[in-house]
């Protein structure tokens, strides 16, 4: 289905726009709302973008597919909230003969092959660890009285996203792995996930810093919003002033993330693109819904495997957060 | 084990609730065919005696006797496979389902396919026309319980005890909300169980009608037996001696209130509901007593709640001391010193899962707000206390829940509830149902003191007695229209009866 | 009675059905292309594991209790059948040395395990006495953690389930009948199956009365010589065992699982059978009027989505319908004062 | 009464705060630390706002009804308050041009508009006789709808809201007295003055009356003279109030705010209700019993953690203490039979 039928409504200049259909796994994501944004600043006046609400339900994303197979869209966006379901998906795209884009969380390598029309915008989680790691492999490494007891092991805790979450794992792994890579020697006092969510990054940092107070060296979050949940929490604790201080990493570079990496209280964050990952998706949607073959000069991104944009994250510390901070509130 | 005249036998039955021994060492003994009144004041044990009995409450200690064998009753469902069914003094109606539901309820007529068990609606529908034909009750088995009128649902219990060919029927104060003439019905049925062989235990506490149907008395007194009589042994007073534990002459009080000038006046009132009351007109005097009477449906409950504020009129005025006054809702009613004692207790009345206090000062609770608009808990207490003794309210104290209230002392905490709001005019919807005759005693002279201090009362009554005993004047109602105003001297059961079905076809 | 109050009467008797009907006169007006088979089958296909969840919940709101965990055992019933089900090339299979069991199996070791945990709540309810939002809260908690051990458990560590068996997948997505637009999904005809089981339940058996008579007078029910805990426990156990069906079938439709899978479920079920007329009081309720409950959650989502309704719109506008609808179905219900 | 007996009965009339205290015992026992000041004081500020929720919810429920809409009020007035306390200079602020405002303004603009949804919900509930599952049902879907189109409003696009006024923040923060580790949380105290009002309304005033009169039989406080409408419409209107309260003090507290915050938190309000005696059914519940709950609540969630238990394994022993607490602590209102 090249022409929209479906979209009555509106002009005739709208009706020769390919239709797009972008399902979110959640809209109250703040990393996903950015990477939604995104999508829809690139696509203004190009295309008819119809954005839908999974409420990180995978059947309801499944609802709202066959929907917009129904309303014969030109092309699909999905961020899906089960990675593995993406072979049912993509099933329906194929007998409907609608390409798909996944973007943000990665299908099986096996359902990608299923048919040629499926491809895949995202970044590689073990990336977003690694440089997380490093950050604060490199603050141990020139800051001595980091190591409080001076045993010469980073005792630390790690608040994880949610469990099974792809993005959660990987960098909990190797954000570790970084770390000892750098020759660190290392020692969990405390595990436990906060969902990404703020709040419960907080309360789980307070009965962290109540159970080891001072024996706590370094703080892994897996997103900037538990790590600003944890900041908090220190910060009840009397840390960030008179001198008290305590290194904690996150991942996305949020605004309020890079906020606090200004005042000082984050240690570093690595850039999730958002904005690079839904301009790759929208392009790559855009050039399929039009019927053409996506190459790197029309979609403006490196395609590896003749299937997939790999957006890099990036290290985000005191160093570049100017440069950062631009980039990402422009 | 050798056969005994007596068909049921309950031995030394002790129960006892935090704070209060209900039943202490009680013996009751019933022959088979026999009609055996139980009888006491309120709160003297015999809801629970008779709980006992069906399953619902595990005396502390005791046995039963049935048929000659002990028995273990742990639950209704062992005391309905024993034999034994019960008309409860609170009605126990599925209010969303449909009468032949009610009456099969737990023993549906069925066609079974293997383990499946399908309910055979035919045979229900046919049963329960056959056994309502049989004793003569008119309602459609397919009507739905919730929407029939108060009696309704008692005959409906009634037709539902009868129904399980029981050895034994007890009957917890059917005819509370009975008219005589329902009671009259009542009683051919109750002979014609008799005839087969039926034992009945049948509580209640319009003597009238003991002494009309019963064959033997038992008489509790707080938590124990007084004693057992056959029927031809006792007196009315006897009786009454025997439950309240002293002389009581007379049944009414001398009347003592003097009516004087008008205060209520209603003119023309008319019900939005077509089917309700219409072009109703009557005076009420200050330090009179108005009885209205009538069948049940007559309409009597819709008048006076509609005067009260809780129905809406399409037409009519209402003057009070000669100034129409516009009654909205109750707060209004109130404003205007009017009090409502309803007619269903559980109903609109008590609220069960809070204490005597709270439950007697509600409708009063504005006039113990101290300057700071906080409540003065003291004089709260001291005006609940203060009544618990006036009305005699047994209880073990203030803070007992009201649901654990045996139902006569929790009528009396309501008549308490609205002496508080220091009333001008009492209306009364049935205020003696379920209540002992010392009790009656004592409410009745309640009322006529307040007539005689100058307040002006309303009072439905099914009972004909108590509206002749009581009234100044009586209003009689049939079919939603004033059918006659009798005088005292002028009022007899004959004269009631005759306006009571002016009307009706 | 004249003609125009008979059609007021049958009007506000069936509200809710007509609201349904308005909805969808509505929606069609401003996109006509809603009026398609088409459509219908999506929103009668995005309707059957919620209906079949509602039925399940319908019974324990017609006793007067309510079931939190619903949702949880969706989850539960999903992950334990796709753990079983998947492909025997599968990269990361769950248990990598099973053998493939026949598909009814694991589909009955969820259902056994959710009827189980039905069992314990109706138990709690009954014999504990708890109250039944507290019984099924603290399942509700119980089921999703032991989920989430299950699905962590090595090899799998909280991975989503993938890989599932096609014969498996199929029983989700495949239609019968006539190809292509004209077929009915068998997940759709499941569905109506369990209607017509719940409604002769409820309206042809004894137990069905009881349940009725449990929820609108316990204290009736019980001098009547029913055993209310054999009802009780019957009713938390047989909605379990529907919503280990539903799982399922959520497993199948989507070809994956995780320990997320049913997450608040319960809410929306509650919702359809509040606004299909089950009073939570209890005592009330049919089968029809859940079914139009489903229904019309089934048509707001598609239908606002369809006619290209900002989601957060889609929110405040969902919200004032499910307002209006009850309070006109409600006014069947007020007595005439 | 012996005194044998006279303990039992205290005991089961008790029954919540020796949970509580038995509680607290084992987890000292596994974790000595745990009875600190330190730890006592994290979980009575852990558990500030939620009290603050679970004490509107708890007059709700002793009317008789719910309030589902609590959690996403909470996250209402959690963006608009923060909305309109950011700090001049910082990056995205939500209004850019806005001066900067006393700030009591901006959190009585907050709160009015929670109070102002309470009143929707009551009048919904006693004019149109809307069941209130569904009225709040219908105005939680909404006031998130609203919350996120607000939300989402250029400059702010959905981004989380940063940069709050320190005196803000100090609110949610901040001490009071001696300082370090013997300080009282400014936030305790605005939710124990919180609690003595509620209890002073229950307890001591004719409104207060009248409410558990209107929970434990709406016909009979008709009758009574009692204004039932204007009773429920001022409970839902109060406790819109308070959970507006506590979404300001959750911004203040955490520092930011986004539409996600609040989420679900009715259910535990309503769980803390629960487990603290407060009847879903109505007419019965008390402060005390209210804040015990939520001290239940918080001792599991910040004590387990504590003395690092598995998460998954968290939630299992979490499902089985709601359980067995509620199961002990019903046993005082068990008619004897
Ligand atoms: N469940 C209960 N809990 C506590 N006390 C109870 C309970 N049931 C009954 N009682 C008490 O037991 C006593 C006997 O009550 P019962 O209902 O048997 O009286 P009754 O003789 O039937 O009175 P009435 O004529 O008013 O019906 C009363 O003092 C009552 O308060
Ligand atoms: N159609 C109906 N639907 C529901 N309730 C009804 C209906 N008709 C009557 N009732 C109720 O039944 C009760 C008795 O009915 P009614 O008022 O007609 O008789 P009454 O003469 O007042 O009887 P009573 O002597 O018992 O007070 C009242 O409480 C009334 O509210
Ligand atoms: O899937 C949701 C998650 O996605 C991650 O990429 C991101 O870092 C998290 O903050 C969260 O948004
Ligand atoms: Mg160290
Ligand atoms: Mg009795």
């Amino acid at each position: 289905g090249k022409k929209n039928t479906n979209n009555s409504s509106s002009g005739t200049s709208e009706e020769n726009k390919p239709y797009i259909g972008v399902a979110i796994y959640k809209f109250d994501d703040t990393f996903m709302t950015g990477v939604r944004n995104a999508i829809a600043k690139e696509g203004e006046g190009k295309a008819k973008l119809d954005f839908v609400d999974c409420q990180n339900s995978q059947s309801t994303q499944n609802d709202k597919i066959d929907l917009f197979i129904t309303k014969k869209v030109d092309a699909l966006a999905i961020n899906p909230v089960d990675r593995t379901a993406a072979g049912v998906l993509i099933d329906k795209a194929k007998q409907a003969n609608i390409p798909v884009v996944f973007f943000n969380r990665e299908p099986l390598p096996e359902d990608m092959k299923k048919w040629d029309k499926v491809y895949y915008v995202g970044a590689k989680a073990e990336q977003s660890g690694t440089l997380q790691g490093e950050i604060m492999a490199e603050y141990w490494k020139s800051h001595p009285e980091a190591d409080k007891n001076h045993d010469g092991i980073m005792q630390y805790v790690m608040i994880t996203g949610e469990p099974g979450h792809q993005d959660a794992i990987l960098r909990t792994e190797y954000s570790i792995k970084a770390v000892e890579a750098a020759g660190i020697r290392v020692k969990c006092l405390a595990q436990d996930t906060a969902m990404w969510d703020r709040v419960k990054g907080q309360e789980k940092m307070q009965a962290f810093l109540a159970s080891f107070g001072d024996k706590i060296e370094a703080v892994f979050c897996n997103n900037d919003d538990m790590a600003l949940g944890a900041i908090e929490a220190l910060k009840a604790a009397g840390y960030f002033k008179d001198g008290k201080y305590m290194p904690v990493v996150g991942v996305d570079a949020t605004t309020p993330g890079l906020q606090a990496l200004e005042e000082g209280t984050l240690l570093g964050t690595v850039l999730n693109d958002a904005k690079a990952q839904g301009k790759a998706t929208f392009n790559l949607a855009y050039v399929l819904a039009k019927g053409e073959k996506p190459t790197k000069e029309n979609v403006g991104f490196e395609i590896t495997d003749g299937k997939y944009i790999w957006v890099p994250y990036q290290k985000v510390t005191k160093d570049n957060l100017e440069e950062m901070k631009k980039y990402v509130n422009e | 084990m050798p056969k005994t005249e007596y068909i049921l036998e309950m031995n030394g039955i002790t129960k006892e609730f935090p704070g209060v021994k209900a039943l202490d060492n009680v013996t009751l003994k019933i022959k088979k065919g026999t009609v055996h009144a139980l009888l006491g004041e309120n709160g003297a044990g015999k809801s629970t005696l008779m709980k006992c009995l069906f399953g619902i409450y595990k005396p502390d200690s005791g046995e039963i006797i049935l048929d000659g064998q002990h028995v273990h009753i742990n639950s209704p469902i062992d005391a309905i496979k024993l034999g034994i069914s019960m008309i409860h003094q609170e009605l126990q109606p599925v209010n969303q389902r449909n009468v032949m539901e009610n009456i099969w309820l737990g023993r549906f007529p069925r066609i079974n396919f293997g383990p499946l068990k399908f309910v055979n609606h035919k045979r229900m529908y046919e049963a329960t026309k056959e056994l309502l034909q049989r004793l003569e009750i008119d309602v459609d088995p397919k009507s739905i319980v919730g929407h029939l009128s108060v009696s309704k649902v008692q005959l409906i219990e009634i037709a539902k005890a009868v129904s399980y060919n029981s050895k034994v029927i007890v009957m917890d104060e059917p005819t509370s909300s009975l008219t005589e003439n329902e009671v009259e019905h009542l009683f051919r049925i109750i002979r014609d169980l008799k005839a087969k062989g039926v034992s009945i235990i049948y509580i209640s506490h319009k003597l009238e009608e003991i002494f009309k149907i019963a064959d033997e008395v038992t008489i509790m007194r707080d938590g124990k037996v007084v004693g057992s009589w056959p029927i031809s042994e006792l007196t009315p007073d006897m009786m009454i001696a025997n439950m309240v534990g002293r002389q009581m002459s007379d049944r009414f009080p001398q009347k003592t209130n003097k009516p004087s000038e008008v205060i209520l006046k209603v003119e023309n009132l008319t019900s939005v509901d077509p089917k309700s009351f219409k072009n109703v007109s009557f005076e009420l005097r200050k330090g009179e007593i108005l009885g209205i009477g009538g069948l049940v449906g007559a309409q009597r409950t819709e008048l006076i709640e509609a005067i009260f504020g809780l129905r809406s009129v399409k037409e009519g005025k209402i003057f009070i001391k000669g100034k129409e006054v516009i009654i909205r809702n109750p707060q209004d009613a109130i404003k205007n010193k009017i009090a409502l004692l309803t007619e269903d207790r559980k109903l609109t009345g008590i609220i069960p899962e809070l204490n005597i206090l709270e439950n007697t000062t509600l409708a009063s609770i504005r006039k113990y707000l101290n300057g700071f608009g906080l409540l003065n808990d003291k004089k709260r207490l001291l005006d609940t206390q203060n009544f618990i003794g006036i009305l005699r309210i047994k209880t073990p104290s203030y803070k007992a829940q009201i649901k654990n209230l045996s139902g006569g002392n929790q009528q009396k905490v309501l008549i308490a509830r609205w002496l508080l709001t220091e009333p001008e005019i009492l209306l009364l919807d049935e205020p003696t149902r379920g209540i002992d005759v010392g009790a009656k005693f004592e409410i009745y002279n309640l009322i006529n003191q307040l007539a005689t201090e100058g307040k002006s009362i309303i009072m439905i009554s099914s009972e004909m007695p108590e509206l002749l005993g009581m009234s100044d004047r009586i209003l009689v109602m049939c079919e939603g229209r004033v059918s006659g105003i009798l005088e005292r001297n002028e009022a007899t059961e004959e004269e009631i009866m005759k306006l009571a079905t002016r009307f009706s076809a | 009675m004249s003609f125009a109050k008979r059609a007021r009467q049958i009007l506000s008797q069936n509200a809710i059905y007509f609201i349904l009907l308005v909805l969808i006169i509505v929606i069609a007006f401003i996109s006509p292309d809603f009026l398609s088979w088409r459509c219908f089958r999506d929103i009668l296909l995005q309707s059957s594991t919620r209906a079949i969840i509602a039925l399940g919940m319908s019974l324990v709101l017609i006793t007067g209790g309510v079931d939190l965990s619903a949702g949880r055992a969706v989850g539960l019933a999903a992950v334990v059948s796709a753990s079983m089900l998947q492909t025997a090339d599968y990269a990361r299979r769950f248990f990598p040395e099973l053998p493939q069991l026949p598909l009814i199996v694991p589909i009955l070791i969820a259902m056994a395990i959710t009827l189980l945990f039905g069992i314990v709540n109706g138990v709690a309810i009954s014999r504990l006495n708890l109250p039944p939002f507290i019984a099924t809260l603290g399942s509700m908690v119980i089921i999703y953690g032991a989920n989430s051990l299950y699905f962590n458990m090595p090899p799998n560590n909280s991975q989503p389930i993938g890989g599932l068996r096609s014969d498996f997948t199929n029983l989700g997505t495949g239609y019968i009948g006539i190809s292509g637009e004209y077929s009915i999904p068998y997940i759709l005809i499941i569905a109506l199956i369990v209607a017509l089981v719940v409604w002769v339940l409820l309206n042809k058996t004894a137990l069905g009365k009881s349940i009725y008579a449990v929820g609108g007078n316990v204290n009736a029910a019980r001098v009547s010589g029913i055993n209310v805990s054999k009802v009780l426990i019957f009713v938390y156990a047989f909605a379990g065992l529907l919503y280990g069906l539903a799982g399922v079938l959520e497993a199948a439709r989507t070809g994956g699982a995780t320990n997320n899978y049913g997450n608040m479920y319960e809410l929306d079920a509650i919702a359809a059978c509040v606004v299909g007329g089950v009073s939570t009081t209890g005592g009330i309720g049919t089968v029809p009027g859940v079914l139009a409950g489903v229904l019309i959650f089934g048509v707001i989502n598609y239908g606002l989505t369809f006619i290209g309704v900002d989601p957060y719109w889609q929110l405040i506008i969902k919200g004032l319908i499910i307002g209006v609808a009850v309070a006109l179905d409600i006014r069947k219900y007020l007595a005439k004062r």
